[in-house]
């Protein structure tokens, strides 16, 4: 398990509110290659929006977030280069079939060259399921499509809000060992969930409760 | 020129926003009040009855002023705009916001003004005059970006959305402006000028100077009036608004 | 899967990028024409409405018919723009694509180009026969046809500002209209006026320059607002 | 002084309603323009107030 010096994210005193809400203040932690931290807490503790913060869709937040000891404002072209988001819409787009929206994701993002669209579907189990356009496909069978997404980036940082909802218990399993051979394999992974992920290796969780 | 460095940056912080607003506002009240009384009492007792139109005239003392601050607020707000796209400062949305409510109220006085100063002089209500309807078309502006920036439920969302569209409007103003000026001259020809003020002589004249001064405090006094409230109500968890309350 | 960091890249280039956009967002249209026919059906329904309000008389009509065909045409065009960005939204796709590391300038140019293409190229190609519908003089029928082709552009991409605003809110069709319409002003004015004057041959080319222009500073300036405005409504998202 | 009696400003040749009527309209928009940012501060005010009394108590 590679653990570079340098930590991959480091997070400073970062507070954030919404509305009239103080969401969480004074949060502070770092995030290492190999790293995967669960984003736990009580609703409405602003989990997403800290993931929202960290993945540079919103600008709303006191405090500072550097990539590699830089603010991700002056290095955001290679933040956002390592950096691959999912949210709670799995941005699978229903009219295109699997492979398209493969293509179109590899056409914005860098992706790794020794992987092709059709191994990474393949590998997903979607291999019947190439060319049917995705709004034929089952809920689980389009959580597939976002997880060849995340297996075919190059992305060294994955920022996952909740991936489990809706999917059945293969799935999951599916996804907790992807997770863990990413994180094996040197990448780092925030992810929020509402239940302990059963991954060994380098794995914590981060209560946003105390930081209220 | 450092100290006005300062000064601006310092503006940028409510607290010291709402700190030197509190010695403006008085000030600004008294200079409206005066020079508003001194122009209405000019233009309306004083200012002698125009041969062509009568009395009908005397519309124009709060009619100009107020078309006037209807451009220049919508200026102002874009300015603001920019400040806050670039700066983030909080102040400039707040200060944007106000103007937006304040830009729209001048505008819809310009319009209601005109129309009533059109029935005794053209026999219509309404009347398709190229200032008339660019003066529309920017109320619409005016609406649009109030709107917006109410829209979202996040004020500093609905601030940015709002700095956007105010700074598309402004490019689009002068635009809008030549082509409507353009668009009347083709269709109407230059028979129907309701803005083309005849020589005034300076009894005329005067009041109207008076009266832009006096609407001109009057806008900053608003301005400062709405920015305060504004800034009471969003910081209100702050402690030094707390504090002000007993 | 070998390592992550030493992995070889593929860094795909930005007119690739727009490429496989273009590509992907027609696939889209094409996959789903209905989205190109509602403008058309409401450009034929709104022609309808007009002669059973103005009266059948065709020399009323023939006088009115340039600016009729203009309003007509920019309606259609607001319509088409109001759910532009709308299933971007809703799917996730939006996040995807704006926090990609590709410069967005050209991929938002890109994006609403297509759109026009299914939407305002389209309602080029229909105005002729809703003029001809509304008697108008054949020959405005050139002028008209030029002056919509390069007018629609604008049109919708000042309409793709008002969508990028207002993709976040739930009843924006209301708000995007009190938005974009008094933008579309200058438009309309050298639009029907172009036409106009073609349908008493006059020369219609300084009109037709004009909205060139129109069009230049929409296309180059309009990615810039809808790029700030989706990255407001995928904040709010 | 234009007009020498009340009544006659009042009427003003004919146009005394159109002017009136404008500056009354005018009058009424201001009015507002200056009084809701007034009452708005002042609720603010009655709230915070109302919630200092009630961690007052807690």
């Amino acid at each position: 398990m590679t653990t570079s010096s340098k930590a991959l994210l480091t997070i400073q005193n970062l507070s954030c509110e919404r509305g009239f809400r103080q969401l969480f203040q004074q949060l502070n932690f770092e995030l290492f290659a190999g790293e995967v931290i669960r984003i736990a807490g009580p609703n409405g503790a602003g989990k997403s929006t800290l993931l929202n913060v960290l993945a540079g869709i919103s600008s709303d937040f006191d405090g500072d977030i550097l990539y590699q000891n830089q603010p991700i404002k002056d290095v955001s072209y290679e933040y956002r280069e390592n950096l691959c988001y999912l949210g709670h819409a799995k941005a699978v787009k229903t009219p295109l079939t699997p492979r398209e929206n493969l293509q179109w994701f590899c056409s914005m993002y860098p992706t790794r060259s020794d992987t092709s669209i059709d191994a990474v579907l393949e590998q997903v189990g979607l291999m019947y399921f190439k060319d049917q356009i995705c709004a034929q496909l089952s809920a689980g069978q389009k959580q597939r499509v976002a997880l060849a997404r995340l297996i075919i980036s190059a992305a060294k940082i994955w920022i996952l809000d909740e991936p489990f909802t809706a999917i059945d218990q293969s799935g999951v399993q599916q996804f907790e060992t992807l997770i863990a051979e990413f994180a094996q394999d040197g990448g780092a992974v925030l992810v929020t969930t509402h239940h302990a992920l059963n991954i060994t290796g380098n794995y914590r969780c981060l209560d946003l409760g105390d930081y209220l | 020129m450092k100290s006005l460095v300062q000064f601006f940056f310092k503006l940028g912080s409510p607290n010291w926003f709402y700190k030197v607003s509190s010695y403006l506002v008085p000030v600004f009240a008294l200079l409206s009040i005066g020079l508003m009384s001194w122009g209405l009492v000019a233009g309306l007792l004083y200012a002698p009855m125009d041969f062509k139109q009568g009395n009908s005239y005397r519309i124009i003392y709060i009619h100009v002023p107020s078309s006037f601050i209807a451009l220049s607020c919508y200026y102002m707000m874009a300015l603001l705009a920019a400040v806050y796209l670039i700066w983030r400062t909080k102040m400039a949305a707040i200060v944007l916001r106000s103007c937006a409510v304040i830009g729209a109220a001048m505008t819809f006085i310009a319009l209601v003004t005109g129309a009533i100063w059109g029935k005794p002089t053209w026999g219509t209500w309404w009347v398709w005059d190229a200032r008339v309807t660019s003066m529309l078309v920017l109320f619409f502006i005016y609406m649009g970006i109030f709107a917006l920036s109410k829209a979202y439920e996040r004020e500093e969302l609905g601030s940015k959305a709002a700095a956007i569209l105010a700074l598309v409007g402004t490019v689009n103003i002068p635009i809008i402006y030549w082509s409507v000026d353009w668009w009347f001259a083709l269709h109407q020809g230059a028979t129907l000028k309701l803005t083309e003020k005849s020589a005034m002589d300076s009894a005329m004249l005067f009041p109207l100077l008076v009266m832009i001064a006096a609407t001109y405090c009057l806008y900053v006094l608003l301005i400062l009036l709405h920015s305060r409230a504004e800034i009471i109500r969003s910081e209100q968890r702050k402690q030094w608004v707390k504090d002000l309350v007993k | 899967m070998s390592d992550v960091s030493s992995a070889s890249l593929r860094r795909p280039s930005m007119a690739k990028a727009c490429w496989q956009l273009f590509l992907a967002e027609s696939k889209l249209l094409i996959r789903r024409p209905m989205d190109v026919f509602n403008p058309l059906l409401f450009g034929f329904l709104v022609t309808l409405m007009f002669p059973l309000g103005l009266g059948p008389d065709p020399a009323t009509l023939a006088k009115l018919a340039p600016g009729l065909v203009w309003i007509i045409a920019l309606l259609s065009c607001l319509l088409a723009t109001d759910q532009l960005f709308r299933e971007d939204f809703d799917d996730g796709s939006l996040a995807l694509w704006l926090l990609s590391p590709q410069p967005m300038y050209f991929l938002v140019m890109t994006r609403v180009f297509v759109h026009w293409l299914a939407s305002g190229f389209i309602i080029t190609l229909v105005s002729p026969i809703l003029a001809i519908m509304l008697n108008i003089p054949m020959q405005a029928i050139p002028a008209l046809f030029l002056s919509i082709l390069i007018g629609s552009v604008s049109l919708i991409f000042i309409g793709a500002i008002g969508a990028a605003l207002t993709v976040g809110l739930k009843n924006s069709s209301i708000l995007l209209t009190l938005i974009i319409l008094p933008l579309y002003v200058p438009v309309l004015i050298f639009g029907a006026a172009g036409v106009q004057a073609a349908t008493m041959d006059m020369a219609a080319g300084s009109y037709l320059a004009i909205l060139a222009a129109f069009m230049f500073l929409a296309v180059s300036l309009a990615p810039l607002a809808i790029y700030g405005g989706l990255k407001i409504n995928l904040d709010a998202g | 002084m234009q007009f020498n009696s009340l009544q006659e400003l009042w009427f003003m040749g004919g146009h005394g309603s159109y002017v009136w009527s404008a500056f009354a309209i005018t009058a009424t928009v201001v009015l507002g323009l200056v009084l809701q940012p007034i009452l708005k501060r002042r609720k603010v005010f009655a709230d915070i107030k109302q919630r200092k009394q009630f961690e007052a108590q807690q």
